[in-house]
Order: C-alpha cells, then sequence, then structure tokens
C-alpha cells in the first residue's frame, strides 16, 4: 500500500517536470561524475593540485607521461625517452602534430616553458619542491625535449606524470585557472563555481577521441547529498564515496557498480616530534600500541579501509605490512610509557581539523589514550586556514591528524622544515638512496627501509590508508578501480551498449 | 420609529463571573425626534447605542427587543443587520481622532459605504461625498475630499464622522458623545450641524453625551442612565426643571456655572 | 492575586526539564556520553538504549543529556554576558543622553548590520572553533538587543516625576540608574532573558551545526544534527532526537517568556 | 520634503556604519590566522612558492594600502579578484546571488503567504481552533531550528517520498522548472521559522487595529465583516509585519547560510562559509559587506515603505 502511494508520490511531480523539459535533455555520451571539495582555479600547476588536478587531469590537461589506472609511467606528450648513464640527462622525443584547445601547437618550446614556470623562482606551484633537481631545460629541435639534473632524481618520471606538471602554453598560462587550455581531448564549456564544471570532447584531439561526449564534475561536499545525487540518478561515478556507511546499499543495488579500490591516502596523527613529551620515541610507540586500528577503521571507515604501519599505503607499489611492529596492546603501551617516565599518563593538546574523519578518529583516539592514562584535550582547528597556520607553518600543536594524499610522498619525513620536526639521519640516508638508485630493485629496497625506520621511530601514529569507495552507474565500462593518482580520468568511461 | 424593550446586555469574561453593564433599559423614538441619553461614563450609555447598531462586543449577549419599526434588530441575521446599518441607522462617534481610518483619504471613506452598499460608480461616488462634505459645512470640500484624516483639526473630523453617517441617508441616527473631544467653540458647530440635520431631513436623533449642556441644546426627550439603568425618562424640559431623581440632579449640580445659567435661560 | 498564564506553566516545565536534564548529566547519565561502543553502532531506539546509538556507538540519549549542559551553558552564559553589557549600556544612553547616545546607538546600528551567523563565523576564524568562540559571538548579538529594550524602559522610567524628585535630592545619573532605573526595568529584561536565550541555543545550535561550535568529545546538538545528516536514510533516529532537544528547550525557554511578560504586563496578555 | 531630508539623514548615517564595518570586517579577518597563499598552495609547497604567491597576489603590501586599495574599489565598483578562484568578485557574488536571491525571496512570499491569512484568521477568531494553531504554530514555529526542518524534509519528501532533489543546484540554464524544484524545500525550510514570527506578529496587530475606533465606523457604514477586515484592518496591521520583516533580515540572511549549507546549495552563504575555510580574504571582504548593506538596504526600505503605508508619515504638502 505504502509502496505504491510511493510509486504514485515519485512519479506524479515527475511526469510534470518530464513535459515541461526540452527533449534530449540527456544525452547518451553524458557522465556526471561527482567530487567533494571544489577546486580554487582549473589550474593543476597553481595552487591546489589535488582538487585541479582531480577535475582536469587528464580529460583537459596532459603531461609529457602519465600515470595509468595501475600506476605504471606511460608515454603521453613524449613519445618516448632515454636517461644517460649518469641518470642526468633525461631526452624526450615529443609527439607531433599535437595543438591545444586554442590551436597553438604543442612542440620542444611549450615543454621548456612549461617546465621552466614549474621551477622558476616566482613558481607558484604547489608540488615546486619535487622538481628543484631540474638544473637546465633545453629544446635542441621541436621535437626533443633535454632535461640537465643537478642530482639523480629516480622519481622524476613518476612526478612528471602527476598534475603538477602538465602541459600549458604560454599565451593561456595566466588564465589556465578560470580558463583552462590544454591538449586533452576535453575542452572546458562552463564553470559554474561552487556547483559544477562542465567539459566537452574537442574535435582537435590528437589521439582517440572519448568515447563521452560531455562530462560534467559535481562539487557535492556533504556525503549524504553524493549518495542521494547518485540515487536518483543526477550524477552516474563517485569515484570516493565520501559515507562508507552508505556504500553497502549501493553493493546490494544491482543499478550500481560498486568497487572497493586503494587510495593514496593516508590518515596519520602526526606529532610535534620537538616537544615533549613527543621527542621520547618511547611515548610516541606506546601511544601507537594504544591503538587499536581495526576498530577504528571500523567506526570512522564501517571497515572500509587498511590499518597501515608506515607512511606507504598498499597503493604504492613499494608498500610493505609494518603493521605488526606496534600492534595493539595496552598493557604493554602502559608498561613503555611507564618506562618512558610517565607512569601516570600525562595531558596534551591534539589539535583537530573540523572535518568529519578528523574529528571522528580523534574522538577514538581520545578514548584509546584514556584506557593508557593518557588525556588528550581536543580543540578544533578550522580548516585548512587555521589549521595550515598554526600546525604547518608555525608548528604550534602538540598532536594533529590529518590525511596525506600526495602518491610517494614519504619524502616529507626529510624535509626541514616540516610539521612533524622529525629529524632522523638514518631517514634521510633511505631517501637520498631511492634518489640515486639506478634500478628497481635498489629503489624499492631503499623505499622498504625507509618505511621501516619510520615504523619504528613513529614520528608520526599511522593509522589506515582511505579506501577509494568507488560506485557508479552500472552501465558504465572504463572506470577507474584505483587511485594511484587522485583524478577522475573520463577519457575512456563509455556506456556500454 | 425605535423601541427598545427591557433591553439587558451581559459581558463574558475570562476568569471572572459575568458582568451586567444594562440592566433593562426601554425607550421609544419617534420620527424626527431627538432624544438624549445622559450619565457619567460607564453607565451603559454607549453600549445602548452599539446593542441598537448591533455591533456590541463578541463577548456580549444582548436580551430584550430592539424594535425599528416593527422589526426585533436583536434577532436579525448578522446580512440582515449589515442593511440596517448604514442605510437605517447612522452613527457617529465620540473620537474623532481615531473614528477615522488614518490610511485612507477622508473622500474615500464617505464613499466607501455608497460603493458598497449602494453600488454607485467610483465617479458618482465623489461626487455624493462632496455634497456631504458640503453639506456638513467643510470649506474647499473639493480640495479637502482628498486629504487624510491627519490633515484634518478634530472638528473637520467630526464633521466627516457626521458625513460618513449620512452618506446612507439613515432614518436614524445615533451621535455617541460627538463634541466631547472638541473644543468648546468647535462644539457649537457640531451641534448646529446636527441640529440642522434633524430640522431639514427629518432624521430622528439619539445624542448621547455626559454634558446635559449639550442634551439640552437639541434633545426634545431625556433618558437619564446611571450604572446600566433608567433613572428617569421624559421631555427635557421636565427633566431639567425638575428633575425626579438625586441622580439627576448631581449631573445638573456638576455643570459649569455658565452653562448651568444658559439653561436656565434657554428655560426661560 | 493574578492568576499565573498556563504558557508559564507549560515553559517553566519544559525549562526544569532540560536544566534539570543537563545538571542530572554531570552526575548520570544512561551509559558513559563519550563511551564508544562499536557492536552497536547506529542500532536504532530500543535496540540500544532508548534512542538508540550513534555512529560509534554511544548512547544517544545519554548525549543529549550532555548535550542539554553544553547547549543552555553556552546559551545562559552568551545571553548574560550579552545582557547585562547591553542593559547597561542601554541604561547609559537613557541616562547620559545627547552624543553618548547616539555613539551607542550606532554602535548597535554597527552590530546589527551582520547577520549573527556570519559574525559568529568571522569571529571563529579569529579565535578558532571552540565553547569561547560561541560564547561571545553569541553574546555580542544580545548587546543590540538589550541595549535597544533596556534604553526604551529606562527612558519610560526617566520621564517619570519620582525620578525628577530624585535629581532635585541631589542624586547623580549613576545612583538614579542604579537604584531607580534598574528595578523599574528588571520586569522587562527579564522576560527579555529568558526569550534571547532561547534564540541563543538555537545560535549555538547552528554554530555547531556548521562546525564552530565546541570540540568533541562534549557533546554538542547542532554538531550531532550535522553528523547525523551523513546517516539520514540508514540511521533517520540520529537526526530526530537532537532537533527535538533543540526545539524543546527554545519553546520552553520562549513560552516562560511570554508568561512572564503576560504576568507582569496585564496589558499584553489580554491582547495576547 | 521633511521626509526627504529624513531618509537622506538616514543614508548618510547608514553610509557612517558602513564605513565603520568595512574596517571591522577587514581587521578581524586580517587578524584571523591563515594565510591564503600558503592554503592555496597546500601543505607540499615550500616557503619561497608561498611567498612568490604573496607577491603575485599583493598580499606583501602594507595593511592600509590593502584597505584603502579595497575601499577605493568598492565605491568604483570594482570588488577584486578572488585569491582562489581568479575572477572578479563581483561575478562571483553575482552568480550565487542568482541562487540566494530567488531563495530567500520565495522563503519570504511563502512565509508572508502563510502567515498573513494565518495570523489575520487566528485574530479574527480569538480562542478558536483557528487560534490555537496559529499561536502553536508560531511558538513551534520560532523553536525549531531551520537546518534541522531542512533536515527532515530531505529525509520525509526526499528520501522518503521522492520529490524534489535532497541538495544541489542544475542552474538556470537548465530550466526554470528543475532550479526552482530545487529551491522549493531550502525555501520552506528557511520560511518556516519567518512565518512563524510573521504569523504571531500579524495576530497581535490584526487585535490590536481590530480594536480601534476607525473599524467601528467601517462597520457601521454597513460594511462586512470581511470587507472591514481587508480595507481597513489590514492595512493598518501591515506596519508592525513590515517592521518585522525588515528586522527578521539578518536572521534571514543566517538562516540562508546554514540552509544552503544542509542543501549544498552554490549560494552566497555557501560562498561566504567557503572562501572564510579558505581565507579568500577579499571574497570574504566583500561578501560580508554585502550583507552588511542589504541588511542596512533593506530597513531603509522598509523606512521608505512605512511613509508609503502610513500617510500620517508622508507630511503634508
Amino acid at each position: 500500500m505504502f509502496a505504491r502511494f510511493r510509486h504514485f508520490a515519485r512519479t506524479l511531480p515527475q511526469a510534470a517536470l518530464l513535459a515541461a523539459l526540452p527533449v534530449a535533455a540527456i544525452a547518451a555520451g553524458e557522465v556526471d561524475f561527482v567530487q567533494s571539495v571544489e577546486p580554487a582555479g582549473l589550474d593543476p600547476t597553481v595552487s591546489s593540485p589535488v582538487a585541479a588536478g582531480q577535475v582536469t587531469w587528464q580529460n583537459l590537461f596532459e603531461g609529457l607521461v602519465a600515470i595509468d589506472r595501475d600506476g605504471r609511467i606511460v608515454p603521453q606528450l613524449a613519445t618516448d625517452w632515454t636517461i644517460s648513464e649518469d641518470r642526468l640527462t633525461y631526452t624526450f622525443n615529443l609527439r607531433p602534430d599535437v595543438t591545444f584547445h586554442n590551436g597553438t601547437p604543442f612542440d620542444s618550446g611549450t615543454a621548456k616553458f612549461s617546465i621552466e614556470r614549474i621551477v622558476a623562482d616566482d613558481s607558484t606551484n604547489g608540488q615546486k619542491a619535487l622538481y628543484t633537481d631540474i638544473a637546465a631545460v633545453e629544446a635542441p629541435d621541436p621535437q626533443t625535449l633535454v632535461l640537465t639534473l643537478s642530482r639523480p632524481s629516480s622519481d622524476l618520471l613518476y612526478w612528471l606524470g602527476f598534475p603538477a606538471a602538465v602541459m600549458v602554453e604560454e599565451g593561456s598560462a595566466d588564465t589556465n585557472g578560470t580558463d583552462p587550455v590544454g591538449t586533452g581531448p576535453f575542452k572546458l564549456d562552463e564553470w559554474r563555481k561552487g556547483d559544477r564544471v562542465i567539459m566537452s570532447a574537442w574535435d582537435g584531439y590528437w589521439g582517440d577521441p572519448a568515447p563521452l561526449d560531455t562530462i560534467t564534475a559535481r562539487f557535492i561536499a556533504d556525503p549524504q547529498a553524493q549518495a542521494a545525487a547518485l540515487q536518483s540518478g543526477q550524477v552516474d561515478i563517485a569515484s570516493e564515496l565520501g559515507a562508507p556507511e552508505l556504500f553497502a546499499q549501493f553493493a546490494e543495488d544491482p543499478k550500481f557498480a560498486t568497487n572497493v579500490g586503494t587510495g593514496e591516502m593516508e590518515v596519520v596523527a602526526g606529532m610535534n616530534n620537538a616537544r615533549a613529551p613527543f621527542d621520547n620515541v618511547r611515548v610516541r610507540r606506546a601511544l601507537m600500541m594504544a591503538i587499536d586500528r581495526d576498530a577504528l577503521i571500523q567506526a570512522v571507515k564501517s571497515g572500509y579501509g587498511t590499518p597501515i604501519g608506515s607512511h606507504f599505503s598498499p597503493a604504492s607499489p613499494y608498500y610493505t605490512d609494518l603493521t605488526g611492529e606496534y600492534p595493539y596492546d595496552p598493557e604493554a603501551a602502559r608498561a613503555l610509557l611507564a618506562e618512558a617516565g610517565y607512569p601516570n599518563g600525562f595531558e596534551f593538546t591534539f589539535k583537530v581539523p573540523n572535518r568529519t574523519y578528523a574529528q571522528r578518529s580523534a574522538e577514538i583516539l581520545q578514548a584509546f589514550f584514556q584506557q593508557i592514562g593518557v588525556t588528550a584535550n581536543i580543540v578544533s582547528s578550522d580548516f585548512p586556514a587555521a589549521w595550515i597556520q598554526e600546525v604547518f607553518t608555525d608548528t604550534d600543536y602538540d598532536m594533529t591528524i590529518i590525511g596525506h594524499a600526495e602518491p610517494l610522498d614519504i619524502g616529507i619525513y626529510a624535509r626541514d622544515p616540516y610539521y612533524f620536526n622529525y629529524d632522523s639521519d638514518a631517514f634521510d640516508a633511505a631517501m637520498q638512496d631511492v634518489a640515486t638508485a639506478t634500478d628497481e630493485a635498489a629503489r624499492k629496497a631503499a623505499y622498504i627501509r625507509a618505511q621501516e625506520i619510520l615504523a619504528d621511530d613513529l614520528p608520526a601514529l599511522f593509522l589506515y590508508s582511505d579506501p577509494k569507495l568507488g560506485v557508479w552507474d552500472a552501465g558504465l565500462e572504463g572506470v577507474w578501480p584505483d587511485g594511484p593518482v587522485p583524478a577522475n580520468d573520463m577519457t575512456e568511461v563509455r556506456w556500454s551498449e | 420609529m425605535l423601541a427598545v424593550e427591557s433591553l439587558r446586555v451581559t459581558f463574558r469574561r475570562d476568569r471572572a463571573p459575568p458582568v451586567e453593564v444594562l440592566r433593562g433599559v426601554s425607550l421609544t423614538l419617534e420620527r424626527g425626534a431627538t432624544l438624549g441619553i445622559v450619565g457619567e461614563s460607564g453607565s451603559g450609555k454607549s453600549v445602548l447605542a452599539l446593542s441598537v447598531i448591533g455591533l456590541l462586543p463578541r463577548n456580549a449577549r444582548a436580551e430584550g427587543r430592539v424594535l425599528l419599526d416593527g422589526t426585533d434588530l436583536l434577532t436579525l441575521s448578522e446580512r440582515g443587520m449589515r442593511d440596517v446599518r448604514g442605510r437605517r441607522i447612522g452613527m457617529i462617534f465620540q473620537e474623532p481622532m481615531t473614528a477615522l481610518n488614518p490610511a485612507m483619504r477622508v473622500g474615500v471613506q464617505i464613499a466607501e459605504g455608497l460603493r458598497v452598499r449602494r453600488g454607485l460608480s467610483r465617479g458618482n461616488a465623489r461626487t455624493e461625498a462632496l455634497r456631504l462634505l458640503d453639506r456638513v459645512q467643510i470649506p474647499q470640500a473639493g480640495r479637502r475630499i482628498d486629504s487624510y484624516p491627519h490633515e484634518m483639526s478634530g472638528g473637520e473630523r467630526q464633521r466627516v464622522g457626521i458625513a460618513i453617517a449620512l452618506a446612507l441617508e439613515p432614518d436614524l441616527l445615533i451621535a455617541d458623545e460627538p463634541t466631547t473631544a472638541l473644543d468648546v467653540t468647535v462644539q457649537a458647530g457640531i451641534l448646529d450641524i446636527l441640529g440642522d440635520l434633524v430640522a431639514d431631513l427629518g432624521l430622528s436623533l439619539i445624542l448621547i453625551s455626559h454634558d446635559l449642556g449639550v442634551i439640552a441644546r437639541l434633545a426634545d426627550r431625556t433618558l437619564v442612565m446611571h450604572r446600566g439603568a433608567e433613572i428617569e425618562q421624559d421631555a427635557t424640559e421636565r427633566v431639567l426643571r425638575r428633575p425626579g431623581h438625586d441622580y439627576t440632579r448631581t449631573l445638573i449640580d456638576a455643570m459649569p456655572r455658565r452653562a448651568r445659567a444658559t439653561l436656565e435661560a434657554g428655560r426661560a | 492575586m493574578r492568576r499565573v498564564p498556563a504558557t508559564l506553566w507549560i515553559g517553566a516545565a519544559l525549562s526544569l526539564l532540560f536544566v534539570g536534564a543537563a545538571l542530572l548529566s554531570r552526575v548520570w547519565t544512561p551509559a558513559d556520553p563519550t563511551g564508544m561502543n562499536i557492536a552497536a553502532r547506529l542500532k536504532g531506539p530500543g535496540e540500544a538504549g532508548l534512542l538508540g546509538a550513534d555512529q560509534i556507538g554511544r548512547d544517544v540519549l545519554s548525549i543529549v543529556m550532555a548535550g542539554a549542559w553544553t547547549s543552555l551553558g553556552i546559551a545562559l552564559t552568551a545571553t548574560a554576558i550579552g545582557g547585562a553589557v547591553g542593559t547597561a549600556t542601554g541604561m547609559a544612553a537613557a541616562a547620559g543622553r545627547g552624543g553618548f547616545e547616539r555613539a551607542v546607538m550606532a554602535a548597535n546600528g554597527v552590530l546589527f548590520a551582520f547577520p549573527p551567523i556570519l559574525s559568529a563565523i568571522l569571529l571563529g576564524a579569529l579565535l578558532g572553533p571552540g565553547a569561547g568562540t560561541a560564547i561571545l559571538a553569541i553574546g555580542l548579538f544580545m548587546v543590540p538587543v538589550f541595549a535597544r529594550i533596556a534604553r526604551g524602559a529606562a527612558l519610560q522610567v526617566w520621564s517619570r516625576d519620582f525620578i525628577k524628585a530624585a535629581r532635585m535630592a541631589g542624586k547623580g545619573p549613576v545612583r538614579i540608574s542604579i537604584e531607580h532605573v534598574l528595578p523599574n526595568i528588571s520586569a522587562q529584561i527579564i522576560v527579555q532573558f529568558a526569550i534571547q536565550t532561547g534564540l541563543a541555543i538555537l545560535a549555538e545550535a547552528g554554530l555547531s551545526f556548521l562546525g564552530m561550535g565546541v570540540a568533541p568529545p562534549n557533546p554538542s546538538w547542532g554538531r550531532m544534527l550535522s553528523e547525523a545528516q551523513t546517516y539520514l536514510s540508514s540511521a533517520p533516529h540520529l537526526v530526530l532526537a537532537p532537533g527535538l532537544a533543540i526545539a524543546g528547550a527554545v519553546l520552553g525557554l520562549n513560552l516562560l517568556g511570554d508568561g512572564l511578560r503576560d504576568l507582569t504586563d496585564p496589558r499584553r496578555g489580554q491582547a495576547a | 520634503m521633511r521626509k526627504l531630508r529624513y531618509l537622506g539623514r538616514r543614508l548618510a548615517g547608514l553610509l557612517g556604519i558602513l564605513g565603520i564595518a568595512s574596517l571591522a570586517i577587514f581587521l578581524l579577518i586580517e587578524a584571523a590566522p591563515g594565510d591564503p597563499a600558503q592554503i592555496m598552495l597546500g601543505t607540499g609547497a615550500q616557503p619561497d612558492t608561498v611567498a612568490a604567491l604573496r607577491a603575485e597576489l599583493g598580499l606583501d603590501r602594507p595593511l592600509p594600502l590593502r584597505y584603502l586599495a579595497w575601499l577605493g574599489g568598492v565605491f568604483t565598483g570594482d570588488l577584486g579578484m578572488s585569491y582562489t578562484y581568479g575572477t572578479p568578485v563581483a561575478e562571483l557574488i553575482g552568480q550565487r546571488l542568482v541562487v540566494t536571491l530567488p531563495l530567500t525571496a520565495m522563503a519570504t512570499l511563502l512565509a508572508v503567504a502563510v502567515a498573513l491569512p494565518l495570523g489575520v484568521m487566528a485574530a479574527q477568531n480569538p480562542n478558536r481552533i483557528v487560534d490555537s494553531l496559529a499561536t502553536a504554530f508560531s511558538q513551534i514555529g520560532i523553536a525549531v531550528p531551520n537546518f534541522w526542518i531542512g533536515l527532515l524534509l530531505i529525509l520525509g519528501v526526499s528520501l522518503g517520498l521522492g520529490w524534489f532533489p535532497t541538495g544541489g543546484f542544475p542552474g538556470w540554464r537548465a530550466g526554470a522548472l528543475p532550479a526552482l524544484s530545487a529551491l522549493v524545500l531550502p525555501a520552506i525550510a528557511l520560511a518556516i521559522p519567518q512565518a512563524a514570527v510573521l504569523t504571531r506578529v500579524t495576530r497581535a496587530a490584526v487585535i490590536e487595529v481590530s480594536n480601534e475606533d476607525f473599524i467601528r465606523t467601517a462597520r457601521a457604514k454597513g460594511l462586512s465583516r470581511r470587507r472591514a477586515l481587508w480595507r481597513h484592518t489590514v492595512p493598518n496591521a501591515l506596519l508592525p509585519v513590515v517592521t518585522m520583516l525588515g528586522l527578521q533580515i539578518p536572521f534571514l540572511i543566517s538562516g540562508a547560510v546554514l540552509v544552503e549549507n544542509v542543501f549544498t546549495l552554490p549560494g552566497i552563504g555557501t560562498l561566504a562559509y567557503q572562501a572564510l575555510s579558505q581565507r579568500d580574504l577579499i571574497v570574504v571582504q566583500n561578501v560580508v559587506l554585502f550583507f552588511a548593506v542589504i541588511v542596512l538596504g533593506v530597513n531603509l526600505l522598509v523606512d521608505a515603505l512605512y511613509i508609503l503605508l502610513d500617510p500620517r508619515l508622508r507630511g503634508s504638502g
């Protein structure tokens, strides 16, 4: 009875709406994907790279190389490349007959401009630090680009596949934030700020045209609203559903395809290693052992997520499982705390960004710490503004909690200054070995050593890796299941016949 | 023409026993005659007037009979009563400052009854309103017709009040303390107009006042009321000259000496 | 003796219920309002506690009770501060007149120009979210309200004869304000206090909803609602309890205020 | 004439208040911790990159200069460029206004449409069921937070019945109907507390005016109760209602911030909130100033309406 009423109730206003709408409002080649954060500008080479890249990377902008859905480096605007014996010179052969959306041809001159712009003194590229080993850029002929490094950087090729290193051209570089001009298969139609970015297929694309005619990024911060938009068909893809607790209902629904993918986001509780008692490694270990990471994931992420023991997530090719290093053991934690000189525990201020996952995790950590006699006083911090100022810039904090979304970003622990105030010669050496590794095995070994040092030193409490909970219309193919790069690559997405 | 028979009015009150404000009053009024009702404030004069025109507050209950040409007004429906108000009985109120709608031009207020009850066109109603303003001796009526009440003096407003009451040419006019709120100099003018109307149009008039001087000027008969009851009722001359009751006498004594003198003079 | 209006009874009873719950929560709640229980998460009313459990398995009834303490505490403190400052400036404006009065009224105009939530968000940005910020922001927006009412009421008192007498007796404006004006306007201020406390609860809930309220684990009705939005379809009970608590507390205080006004001002009592 | 001078004086006072408000806004936002350049660049950026961006945004100029530049821009109609979006602030506000303005207008219309008849009916039938219902509605409506109403509407109407979207805004280009239907529930949530306040004021005002002498005069003309009500009582009772509408503007805006948040509408409230958390200072300054202008402007408008509604204030001649 109720069901019938609901059906009637549902169809009534819809019929009225449909009658009023122009026909063919829904084209076959159209996809709307949801994204929780709206980028400040659409240019991934300036300002907030993650959100901008999630909209435009691969769709609008392309790089010399790209990272594919499996995390591999693949050629893009460079067809192939050679690396010199001393690993200091990279020579790229560039793809001919590539033009930007505004008709400007892509050649080694534009590539040189793009790279030099990243490393310039007045560069406003947020990821500049990754590319500063590039000492010189040369363009000996239109199809050849030569990069000379000041020291070996084994990850450089990987970084060049990143949103922060996409190719732009000089004439439009300054306005890419609002009016992006790239070489990708889609071009910008309209950006309705606060709501959506609409992109449509560009007929001048150098490669195979994308199957879709139109793609739209919809910015919906609230997880409930994301789920509702999916259910009502207003959006087709949520590659990272914000509400894990709603995921199960989509998994049961045949209208949707779901996938629990691995993501690159590691949630860690960073500590101020320069401040007592967090300068004491035994205290840090005791706190780590006070936490039942599985229970935490259950509570915060409805069980979707993987405990981590160090800074890499299982999505990383160099991941090694170190969760066994300091497992949940409140008894041992209490003992270790006493050994460190805090038999009665201590009290500290827990500066938590006012974001749901952080607040929720902090509340649970607070309860765990209480079990070993440590009192955490939670202070909300307005994110990002106040948090970045207080924690990141001023490092005026005891403990905080935040997700690190950039892949292969373990190097942040070697940075000085960085908000952990962590200083370890052994770790710095391991990172040096990563940079100078001449083969993949040596590189992997160095990365694993770096992870092991962190897992033992615990400059931060390593909590969990965020899953990439993908939900999309069951009629869609080609959606990225995992997230080796935070992106919504729509270039291979199609509606199945 | 009008006969009120043992009219009782009681007010219901919240959380208190009902109170009786009229305790059986009777009166009769001939066509073209003027009845004065006198009494101190709270004596039930106004309630009596409101019962006749059927505008008692909601919590009031009237018993008895109010016969207008043989029809008991108390038994009339609201719709029936609406035909009586304005057309058969017009009423003039005490406070010219508050008795007019402050947000409406006076001409419109006069014309409103004509338009609603008579169905006159806007233009015809305006012409008629202009005539009425002339009738109540508003100078420069053509200009003043578009004034708002606050732009007029008290006397002028009271004249507008009379014009409103006259608009539908009623047979009976009830004037409830029409001059009390006015300056002495203005009072006379208003009373003159009322007197002229009775004389020229053959109206019946019920004139309510606490001021015997006012009553004495116009009323053929006078009803003296006290605490909701009739004290005496007779020809005005008789009541004033040979008050049949102590209360009437105190009313006469309370009059200013000069007014009493005029009264004496008038009597003489 | 006038009869006590029914609204006053209902208002007083509702207000007492919430004050009682707030006080009780300091010594007893059915369960630990901060104690999580993963096994019970999102369980409905009856399955886990009287009002169910939240997303980390805390007992909803216990958090709502403890939330009363937070909510009432912030609202009362903010209104008390705003009320005291506002009343004092309003009385001073009435006593001082002239330029001072104009300055006070202009300052009120500036405060009035900022929509309350917006000024609270601005303050939140400046001071960081937390109870102190909420109290300050809400209190600040109470100031012009009380100032206006106190000034209006005080001006009426100042025009009365006994003030003239006091002035002729050589009393200064400060002394007159305290001895004569304050007692005569206190009834109006108290009535306004009850109503403004209700508004303060609404404002606090709004701030917490936007993540600008007290820090966890201090329970807060507004934050409960903001968290409940995520579970709207899977656990609707989470959205009902805190909302009803807010509405009930505000309703109680409003009725209390209206009832008090009817009691102290017979003219209004009849009109209402 | 007198009235014109009065309105002129009001306008001057208003500009003074806006001047003080603008300085307060500017200083408050400047004093808040958080560097827009650092926020835009994220946690990966090095200090020299941040410094470069600060220079590019003009954030390295001295404080008084930036304030004066902003104020000068406001007077010439140039509100500056958003740090984060990189678009003119005026354009940004305009884009958001096409959501917030219809939203608040719909809410106000809805509130008036409910409150006026309800308040009048309640006043006409004291102590009857209508009156009790109206009183209950106004008491409860004032007490419930509008964002909670929003949540309940999403729960019951959107998720339950499947009517109207749960949030988001398709844009006016998608057609008037989809756009309006996205605003229906938020407008209802916003309208209910407003309607409650207005019902209360209307009821009290109508009761008060009903007891005026001129209503008796009108009835004595033989006017029906209904005509006396709509021609005489209601026009005179509108004054306090209009006043209350003006006084409610700050609350309406506050409510819009919350309701836009619940329904994820890209309105000006969301813009203010978002820009502040991004420390897009120039946007925050302008939006807050804009709201102040609206609040004060509406109150000036209410004053003007007063003069229109009450001829006594119009002055003769």
